[in-house]
C-alpha cells in the first residue's frame, strides 16, 4: 500500500507549482493554468484524505462515507467555471487593450 | 539519522501499488512543471492536458473511479479545450518580445519552498497519525 | 431522516424568494429583445423580490437554532446576517440600479447575477459544512467577478475584474488547501464536527496552525484584512460603482460571518493560536488602510482605504469575543460578537450611502476626485449633507450609526482586557479623522480662494446664478434618504437591532438567551 | 415656581430648532437667520431663568434636586436612561450660559460685517448688504453651539453629557475654521479639533471604565456618583500596566476623565489650540471662552467631583495631579499674556490662566470657589470679548476710513510675516491685511493689523462705551477689590491658604499679579494715552446690536461676586445641602483676613504697576519697556530696520527713544527692581513656553503628521497596480507568519 505521505507530498508539489506559476507568469491565461495546477493538488489532498480516513463501516466493510470524493467533485465544477468566468474576463480586457500580459494592467493603482 | 529514517522509512520492495505510484506521480510532477516553467504558452497547455491525466490516474489509485472519469470529462475535455480555444483566439500575443516571466521568480521560490513547508508539516502529522492507524486496520 | 419537510421550507424562504425572482427575470430576459429594454422592469423585480425576502427574514430573526436540508444552519447569528445582506443588495439595487441599466448591455443578465449572488451570500452565512461553504463563496466570489468586470467597454472596469479574479481564484485556492488539511485532521466537513474533533484531539495542534492562516487568507481576501487587501482599492475604484458598494458592506458581511462561523464552532477550541493572528491583522489592517487612505486623492479610493481600515475595528469584536480574562461572558454587555453585529449593520447604511454620494457625483462630473467635490454644498446641498453624515458615522461621531459600532466593539476590547488593541484602534480612528475631514472640508469650504465665482455666489445664498446645481434622481434621492435616517436611527441606540444582536450573539456563543 | 424644574429638559430644543430652521428654511435671508437665531437663544433664555430662580429660592434645594428620566436604551444586560437633571451646579450654570447666549447671539447679529479678508467683487451681494457672505450659516453653527453647551448643562448622564460635549467639539471647528479663506483659521480649525479630541479620546476611555467597573450598569450621575458606588470603585484595585502600580479604580478613571477637561479648557499641556482659535470671530472667541466650551471642561469636573474627591482619599495623587496641572497652567499662561500684542491673544492666554485657577481649585478641593470662579469668570471674560472685537471693528473701521480718504501711503506687499521676537507665527499671520510690516526690537509689527495693541491707543475718547465697559471688566479680571473677580479668586485664595497648599497658593498669587499687570498693560495700551495709528484716531464707536450686550454684562461683572462674600456667602449657602445630598467632601475652611489682604496688594499692586509702566500708553513707535530692558543694546543699532527708521529722519524720536531706554534702565534697577524682576521673569517664561510650543509641542505634532504620511506613502508604492505583486505580498507574509509561528512547532517535532 502507498503511504498516505506520498500523495500529500504529491499534492504539495503541484500545488506549489500552480502557485509559482501564478506568482510569475506574465501571461495571465498561463497564471490561469497555474491556478488549475493549485486546486488540482488541493484535489489529491482531498481524495487521499478521504481514502485514508474513517470511511469504512466496520460490520458491513462497506464504504459509508464519500464526503472527500464530493468535495474533490464540487472542486471540479468550481474550477470549471472558473476557468470560464476568467477566460470570459481575460478575453474581455484582450479586446480592450490587446495584450493579456499582466505587468501591463496597472490602470488602477496608487 | 534516526529522525531522517525514522521519517522516510524506505520500505525495500515495492508494493504493485507503489510501483504504479512512483511513475505516475513522477509524471504528473514533471508535466506541472513544464506548466509553469515552458516558456512556450502551448506546451503549458499540453503539459496541463498531462498533469490532469496523471491526477486522474492518481484518483484511479486512490479507488475513486468516479472521480478518474469526471476528471477526465470535465477537465482534459472541456477546460483544456476552452483554455486552448482561447489561445488560438489571441495568437499573438503568444510571440511576445519579452520574457514570460516578471522578476518575482526568486522571491516567489523562497514564499513557495515555506508554503511547500507546511505541506511537510502536514504530512509529518498526518503520517503519525493516520499511517498508525491504517497500519492498526 | 426526511430532509425536505415544511420547517426547512420556512426556513429557507427567503432563498426561495430570491431563486424565484431570479429565475423570472432569466426567462423574461430569454424572452424579451434586448435593444428596447430598459431594464427597469428588471431592476423592478430584483427590489420587489428582494424586498419579499426580507419579510420571511425578519420573521425568522428570533428562531431558534436549527438546521434545514441537513447542510443549512439557520440560527438568529445567520438570519441577522442575512436581514443586514437583504437590505444592503435592496439599497444598492434601489439606488445603483439605474445606474447599472444605462452602462451595461446584458441588463437581464446583472439583475439574474445580481440576484443569484445574493442567494450565494445567503448561503454563505448560514453553511454548516465546508462543502456548501466553499461552493457558495465561490459562487458568490465567480458572480462577483463578472459583476466588476461587467462593463465590458470600460478599460477600467475589466482591468479591475481581472484583478479581483486573479487575486480571487488565488485566494480561494489557498483556502481550498486549508480546508483540506482540516478535513484531513479530523476526518469530518462538517463544523461542528470539526470542532468536536479538534476537542477531543489536542495533539493536532501541528496542523491547525497552517490550517488556520491557510483558511484566514481566503476569508481575509473576502473582508480585504491586510495584508490580503491589495485586490480592494483596485476594485473598488475599478467596478461600477454600485457594484462597489455592494462587495464593501454585503460581501464583506459575508466574509465576517464566515469567519465567525468557522473559528467560533470550527477551531474554538484553538483559540489560543487564532486570537493573537486576529489581533495582529486587526491593528495591521486597521494602521494599513488608515495610512495609505491619507495619501489618496480619489474620494472613491479614500473610501475604498477606508473599508480596508474599517474591516481591521470589526475584526476587534471577534478578538473580544474569545479569551475572556475577565468576568463570565455571561454578564457582560458587549460580548463583542454583538459589536461585531452591530457594527455590520451600521456600516452598511454608511457605507452604501456613501458610495451612492460618490457615483451621483460621478455621474455628474465625470469623475470622483476630491476636486469633484469641491464646494458640492452649493451645487447640492442634499447631497453634501448625506455625504457629511455618514462620513460622520465613518469617523464615529456620536449620534451616527458609526459610533454605536464602535461603541460597542470597542468596549468589549477593553471589557476583555485588550488595552493595545483599543489603544492602537484609537489612535487609528485620529487619523482617520483627518481624511474624513479633509472630504468634509472640500466639499463645505472648497480650496481656499480658488472658488468660481458663479459657484461662490452661489455658496453665499444670494445667487441668482445656478450654473453648477446638480439634481439627483429619485431612486438614489430615496436610498441616501433611507441610508442617512437609518444611520442617525442607529446612533439613536435602537432597542431592537441591539436586541437582535446581542440574542443571535449570545446564541452562537451557547450562553443561553 | 417649582413646575419650571420639570421643564429643564426644553432647554436645549430652541436654540436646535432654531439650527434646524436656518438650515432647511431660512439661509438664503440673512436678517431672519439671526432673527431665528436670536428668537431660540432667547427662549431658550426664557426656560432657563424661571428654572434657575426657582431653584435658587427653593428651601434646601440641594437636598432634592430634580431628576428625571425621558426614555431609556437597552444595552443588553442593562438599561441606558436618558433624561435631564436641576441641581444647585447646574441652576448657576443655567443662569450664567443662558444669558451669555443671549447677549452673544446680539452681539454677533451686529458683529458679522463684510470681512475684510474678502475682496467685495466676489461677493457683491454680500458687500453691499455689509455682512459675512455667510452670516446665515454663522447663525446655524451658533444656534448648534448653544444647543450642544445647554444640552450638556441639563444631561443627568455622563453618556448625553459626552454626546453634547461632541457636538460642542464638532461645532468649535467649523465655527473656528469660520473664515476658512484664510489659511491660519483653516490649521487653527484643524488644530483645535484634534487637540480636543486628543483629550476626549482619553475621557472616552475612562467613560468606559467608569461604566464597566460601576455596579449600576449605568452612566447616570446620581447613580455612579453614589456613596456606595464609589466606595465600590475606591475599593477595586487594579494594577496599572506599563508602570506596575496597584491603585484603586477610582484614580485612573478620574484621571482619564480629567483629560477630557485637560482638552477642552485648554489645560497644559493641551492648551495649543485655545490662542490659535482667536482665527474664528470674536462672538466665537466669546462663546468658547466665557460662555460654553471652556466652561464645559471645567464644568465636567464640577459634576463628576465627588468622584475626584474619592480619588483624592484613596489615592492622594490623582487631586495632587489636578491641583498642579491648573496651578502650573495658572502661573504659565499669565506669563505668556504680559507679552503679547494682540489683544484677543492676551486675552486668550488670560483665560487659560483663570481656567488654571479653577482646575488648581478643583485639586485642592474647594468645590464652591471653582463653581464660583467659573460664574464670574465667564460674565468679565464675555465682557473683555465682546469688548475686544468691538475694539478690533472700530479699528478696522479706522482703516477703511484711513483708506478711502487716502491719508495712508501705499500698502507695501506682503501681508502675512512670520514673528521672530518671541511670538508664535501664527500669531501674526494672515488677518488678511495687506500692511507695511514693521520689524520691531518687540516683534514684527504689521500697521494695518486692526488687532495689535500698538496700533491703539488712545481708544477711551473714541470709544467711550466700550472702553469704560471693557475697563470694568478688566477690574473684575485682575481682581481690583469689591469686583465680582475679587471675591470669586480671593474664595480660591482664601481655601488654597486654608487648605495649607502654599505651593499652589504661591503660584496663585503670582499669577494674580501677572493678571492684574497685564490687564493695565491692555487697558493703557488700548484706552489711555493718544492713538498711535490713524485707524486708531478714526476708530469709530461700534454699533448699538453691540454695545448694548456689553452694557447689560456689565452690571454682573461689576456685582455678582456679591453672592459670595466670605461674610455673607449665599452660594456656599446654596451648596451646602447638595454636599450633604451627595455625601462627598468638599474642603472647607475658616475665613482668614491674611489671603484676602495678599489678594488686595496683589490686584491693586498689579494694575498699579502696569499703570506705572503703561498708564500713559505708548508714544508712536515705542518699544514695549520690559522688552528694552532685555534687549540687547547692539541689537538695536546693528539692526537694518532700525537704520531704515534713522535715514527717514526720525533722529529725534529715536533719540528720544534712547534717553527713555537709558532713563528706564536707570529706573528699574533703582527704583523698581521687583516689578521687573517679575516682568524680566515673565518674559523670558513667555518666550520659553512659545518656544515650547513650537518646538516641542508643534513639532511632535508635525512629526508624527509626516511620519503618518510618509509611512502611508511607502506602503502605497506597494499598491503600484500589479496583481501578482500583491499576490506575492500575501505569499511573502504568509511565510514570514510561519516561520515566525510555525518554526518552533516544526523544530518540537524533530
Amino acid at each position: 500500500m502507498v503511504p498516505l505521505s506520498w500523495y500529500l507530498v504529491l499534492a504539495a508539489f503541484v500545488f506549489s507549482c500552480g502557485l509559482y506559476g501564478a506568482l510569475v507568469r506574465r501571461n495571465a491565461i498561463a497564471v490561469l493554468m497555474g491556478i488549475e495546477l493549485m486546486l488540482n493538488g488541493v484535489n489529491i489532498n482531498l481524495v487521499a484524505f478521504w481514502r485514508y480516513g474513517d470511511i469504512i463501516d466496520k460490520a458491513t466493510q462497506q464504504v459509508v462515507r464519500l464526503d472527500g470524493q464530493i468535495f474533490a467533485l464540487f472542486v471540479i465544477a468550481v474550477a470549471a467555471a472558473e476557468a470560464a468566468v476568467g477566460l470570459a474576463l481575460i478575453i474581455s480586457i484582450y479586446r480592450n487593450r490587446k495584450t493579456v500580459s499582466l505587468d501591463q494592467m496597472d490602470l488602477l493603482k496608487g | 539519522m534516526d529522525i531522517i529514517q525514522q521519517l522516510f522509512p524506505l520500505p525495500p520492495i515495492p508494493t504493485l501499488q507503489q510501483a504504479v505510484f512512483i511513475p505516475l506521480a513522477l509524471f504528473t510532477a514533471v508535466c506541472a512543471l513544464l506548466v509553469v516553467l515552458s516558456p512556450n504558452l502551448f506546451h503549458n497547455a499540453l503539459a496541463l492536458v498531462g498533469t490532469l491525466f496523471g491526477v486522474a490516474g492518481i484518483y484511479a489509485l486512490l479507488e475513486a473511479e468516479f472521480l478518474a472519469i469526471s476528471q477526465i470529462l470535465v477537465y482534459v475535455w472541456s477546460i483544456s479545450t476552452l483554455i486552448t480555444f482561447a489561445i488560438m483566439l489571441s495568437r499573438g500575443m503568444m510571440f511576445g518580445a519579452t520574457s514570460k516571466t516578471n522578476k518575482q521568480a526568486g522571491t516567489a521560490i523562497d514564499g513557495i519552498v515555506v508554503i511547500g513547508f507546511i505541506g511537510w508539516c502536514n504530512f509529518v502529522s498526518a503520517r503519525s497519525k493516520l499511517d498508525v492507524s491504517i497500519a492498526v486496520a | 431522516m426526511n430532509a425536505i419537510s415544511v420547517t426547512s421550507l420556512g426556513s429557507l424562504m427567503p432563498e426561495i424568494i430570491l431563486l424565484i425572482g431570479g429565475l423570472l427575470i432569466l426567462i423574461l430576459d430569454t424572452a424579451m429583445s434586448e435593444e428596447n429594454d430598459s431594464g427597469r422592469g428588471y431592476m423592478a423585480i430584483a427590489v420587489v423580490f428582494l424586498l419579499a425576502a426580507i419579510v420571511p427574514v425578519y420573521l425568522l430573526l428570533n428562531t431558534k437554532p436549527h438546521t434545514a436540508l441537513m447542510v443549512v444552519d439557520v440560527d438568529p447569528f445567520a438570519v441577522f446576517m442575512k436581514f443586514t445582506i437583504y437590505i444592503g443588495m435592496a439599497l444598492v439595487a434601489i439606488t445603483g440600479g439605474s445606474f447599472m441599466n444605462q452602462h451595461v448591455k446584458g441588463r437581464g443578465e446583472f439583475w439574474t447575477l445580481f440576484m443569484f449572488v445574493t442567494i450565494a451570500m445567503s448561503l454563505a452565512v448560514s453553511a454548516n459544512n465546508l462543502i456548501l461553504l466553499f461552493l457558495s463563496i465561490e459562487f458568490l466570489s465567480i458572480t462577483s467577478y463578472l459583476l466588476v468586470g461587467f462593463i465590458r467597454e470600460d478599460q477600467r472596469s475589466s482591468e479591475a475584474g481581472v484583478k479581483y479574479f486573479l487575486y480571487g481564484s488565488v485566494a480561494s485556492s489557498i483556502m481550498l488547501y486549508g480546508m483540506s488539511m482540516l478535513y484531513g485532521a479530523t476526518g469530518s466537513l462538517m463544523l461542528v464536527d470539526i470542532g468536536k474533533g479538534f476537542a477531543a484531539n489536542k495533539d493536532l495542534g501541528t496542523l491547525v496552525l497552517p490550517a488556520v492562516l491557510l483558511v484566514l487568507v481566503g476569508l481575509g481576501f473576502k473582508t480585504s484584512l491586510a495584508p490580503f487587501h491589495q485586490w480592494a482599492p483596485d476594485t473598488y475604484e475599478g467596478a461600477p460603482t454600485p457594484v462597489t458598494a455592494y462587495l464593501s458592506t454585503a460581501s464583506k458581511t459575508v466574509g465576517f460571518a464566515v469567519i465567525v462561523r468557522v473559528l467560533l464552532i470550527g477551531l474554538g477550541s484553538f483559540s489560543h493560536e487564532w486570537v493573537p493572528i486576529l489581533a495582529g491583522l486587526s491593528i495591521f489592517t486597521m494602521t494599513v488602510g488608515n495610512l495609505v487612505a491619507l495619501r489618496q486623492t480619489s474620494v472613491k479610493r479614500t473610501l475604498a482605504y477606508s473599508s480596508v481600515a474599517q474591516a481591521g475595528y470589526i475584526l476587534m469584536g471577534l478578538v473580544a469575543v474569545v479569551s475572556s480574562t475577565q468576568g463570565d461572558l455571561k454578564t457582560l454587555a458587549m460580548n463583542g460578537l454583538n459589536g461585531l453585529m452591530i457594527y455590520l449593520f451600521a456600516y452598511l447604511f454608511t457605507n452604501v450611502g456613501a458610495f451612492m454620494v460618490v457615483m451621483a457625483v460621478e455621474a455628474f462630473t465625470g469623475g470622483s476626485d476630491i476636486s469633484a467635490f469641491e464646494n458640492l454644498s452649493r451645487r447640492s446641498p442634499a447631497l453634501a449633507w448625506s455625504m457629511f453624515i455618514f462620513l460622520l458615522s465613518l469617523t464615529g461621531i456620536p449620534l451616527t450609526g458609526g459610533f454605536m459600532g464602535k461603541f460597542f466593539v470597542f468596549g468589549a476590547a477593553v471589557q476583555h482586557q485588550y488595552y493595545w488593541l483599543t489603544a492602537i484602534a484609537l489612535i487609528n480612528t485620529g487619523i482617520a479623522g483627518f481624511y474624513y475631514l479633509n472630504i468634509i472640508r472640500a466639499m463645505f469650504f472648497g480650496t481656499s480662494g480658488i472658488g468660481t465665482y458663479a459657484g461662490e455666489v452661489a455658496a453665499s445664498g444670494e445667487g441668482t446664478v445656478a450654473t453648477s446645481a446638480m439634481s439627483i434622481s429619485i431612486p438614489i434621492q430615496i436610498g441616501l434618504v433611507i441610508c442617512v435616517i437609518a444611520t442617525v436611527w442607529i446612533g439613536l441606540y435602537p432597542p431592537s437591532v441591539i436586541e437582535w444582536a446581542n440574542n443571535a450573539s449570545r446564541t452562537l456563543l451557547g450562553l443561553g438567551s | 415656581m417649582q413646575g419650571f424644574l420639570n421643564l429643564a429638559w426644553l432647554v436645549p430644543v430652541p436654540t436646535f430648532l432654531a439650527f434646524a430652521a436656518i438650515v432647511l428654511f431660512a439661509n438664503r435671508n440673512k436678517t431672519v437667520s439671526a432673527l431665528i437665531a436670536i428668537g431660540g437663544a432667547v427662549l431658550s433664555f426664557l426656560l432657563s431663568w424661571p428654572i434657575a430662580f426657582s431653584a435658587f429660592t427653593a428651601d434646601h434645594f440641594g437636598q432634592h434636586p430634580v431628576e428625571a428620566q425621558l426614555f431609556s436604551i437597552p444595552t443588553g444586560t442593562s438599561d441606558l436612561w436618558i433624561g435631564y437633571q436641576v441641581d444647585p451646579a447646574n441652576a448657576l450654570m443655567l443662569f450664567m450660559s443662558s444669558f451669555l447666549l443671549v447677549m452673544i447671539f446680539i452681539y454677533a447679529s451686529g458683529y458679522m460685517t463684510f470681512p475684510a479678508h474678502l475682496s467685495p467683487a466676489t461677493y457683491p451681494i454680500a458687500a453691499a448688504q455689509g455682512k459675512d457672505p455667510r452670516y446665515s450659516r454663522f447663525m446655524a453653527y451658533i444656534s448648534l453651539f448653544a444647543t450642544g453647551m445647554m444640552g450638556l448643562v441639563v444631561s443627568n448622564s455622563l453618556l448625553t453629557f459626552f454626546i453634547f460635549w461632541e457636538i460642542m467639539g464638532l461645532c468649535s471647528y467649523l465655527l473656528i475654521g469660520f473664515w476658512y479663506e484664510k489659511k491660519s483659521a483653516q490649521a487653527a480649525s484643524i488644530k483645535a479639533f484634534m487637540t480636543t479630541r486628543v483629550g476626549d479620546v482619553f475621557m472616552l476611555v475612562g467613560l468606559m471604565f467608569l461604566y464597566i467597573h460601576s455596579q449600576s450598569g449605568n452612566l447616570l450621575f446620581s447613580d455612579i456618583l453614589s456613596a456606595e458606588n464609589l466606595h465600590h470603585l475606591a475599593t477595586l484595585s487594579v494594577t496599572v500596566p506599563l508602570i506596575n502600580v496597584t491603585v484603586p479604580w477610582v484614580a485612573p478613571i478620574a484621571i482619564l476623565i480629567f483629560f477630557g477637561t485637560v482638552g477642552k479648557s485648554a489645560q497644559f499641556p493641551l492648551h495649543v489650540w485655545l490662542p490659535d482659535a482667536m482665527e474664528g470671530p470674536t462672538p466665537v472667541s466669546a462663546m468658547i471662552h466665557a460662555a460654553t466650551m471652556v466652561s464645559a471642561g471645567v464644568f465636567l469636573l464640577v459634576r463628576m467631583f465627588p468622584l475626584f474627591a474619592t480619588a483624592g482619599e484613596v489615592a492622594p495623587g490623582t487631586m495632587h495631579f489636578v491641583a498642579f496641572i491648573g496651578a502650573f497652567t495658572a502661573l504659565f499662561a499669565s506669563t505668556i499674556a504680559i507679552a503679547q500684542w494682540d489683544i484677543k491673544r492676551v486675552l486668550a492666554y488670560s483665560t487659560i490662566s483663570q481656567l488654571g485657577y479653577m482646575v488648581a481649585a478643583i485639586g485642592i478641593g474647594a468645590y464652591v470657589p471653582a463653581l464660583f470662579h467659573l460664574i464670574t469668570h465667564a460674565f468679565f471674560k464675555a465682557l473683555l470679548f465682546l469688548g475686544s472685537g468691538s475694539v478690533i471693528h472700530g479699528v478696522e473701521h479706522g482703516l477703511h476710513h484711513v483708506h478711502e480718504h487716502g491719508h495712508h501711503d501705499e500698502p507695501a506687499p506682503g501681508g502675512e510675516h512670520g514673528g521672530k521676537e518671541g511670538h508664535t507665527p501664527t500669531e501674526a499671520a494672515g488677518h488678511g491685511h495687506t500692511g507695511l510690516v514693521i520689524h520691531r526690537k518687540d516683534g514684527d509689527l504689521n500697521l494695518e493689523d486692526p488687532q495689535d495693541m500698538r496700533n491703539m491707543g488712545g481708544l477711551l475718547s473714541r470709544m467711550p462705551r466700550t472702553g469704560w465697559t471693557f475697563i470694568i471688566g478688566g477690574l473684575a479680571l485682575s481682581g481690583f477689590p469689591l469686583t465680582a473677580g475679587f471675591w470669586s479668586k480671593d474664595e480660591i485664595l482664601g481655601n488654597a491658604w486654608g487648605g495649607g497648599n502654599t505651593l499652589v497658593f504661591g503660584a496663585l498669587v503670582i499669577s494674580a499679579f501677572l493678571t492684574a499687570f497685564y490687564t493695565a498693560r491692555q487697558i493703557g495700551l488700548t484706552f489711555l494715552g493718544k492713538p498711535r495709528t490713524e485707524m486708531a484716531k478714526h476708530a469709530p464707536e461700534s454699533v448699538p446690536s453691540m454695545t448694548w450686550p456689553l452694557i447689560l454684562i456689565t452690571p454682573f461683572a461689576l456685582l455678582l461676586g456679591f453672592i459670595g462674600t466670605p461674610w455673607g456667602n449665599w452660594i456656599e449657602g446654596f451648596m451646602e445641602p447638595y454636599i450633604e445630598h451627595l455625601e462627598f467632601h468638599a474642603l472647607h475652611v475658616e475665613f482668614s483676613f491674611i489671603p484676602m489682604l495678599v489678594s488686595i496688594v496683589v490686584a491693586v499692586g498689579g494694575l498699579v504697576a502696569g499703570y506705572y509702566v503703561y498708564g500713559q500708553g505708548l508714544a508712536e513707535g515705542q518699544v514695549d519697556p520690559l522688552r528694552n530692558w532685555l534687549g540687547p543694546l547692539w541689537l538695536v543699532f546693528h539692526n537694518k530696520y532700525w537704520i531704515d527708521e534713522f535715514y527717514k529722519g526720525t533722529v529725534v524720536a529715536f533719540s528720544h527713544w534712547l534717553s527713555k531706554v537709558l532713563y528706564w534702565f536707570d529706573d528699574l534697577w533703582v527704583i523698581d527692581p521687583i516689578v521687573d524682576g517679575i516682568g524680566q521673569l515673565g518674559v523670558w517664561l513667555a518666550r520659553l513656553a512659545a518656544e515650547f510650543d513650537r518646538l516641542v509641542v508643534d513639532g511632535l505634532v508635525n512629526l508624527a503628521g509626516w511620519l503618518s504620511n510618509r509611512a502611508g506613502g511607502i506602503l502605497r508604492n506597494t499598491q503600484d497596480g500589479q496583481v501578482q505583486v500583491y499576490l506575492l505580498l500575501l505569499v511573502v507574509s504568509m511565510t514570514v507568519w510561519l516561520l515566525l509561528k510555525a518554526l518552533p512547532i516544526f523544530l518540537k517535532l524533530v
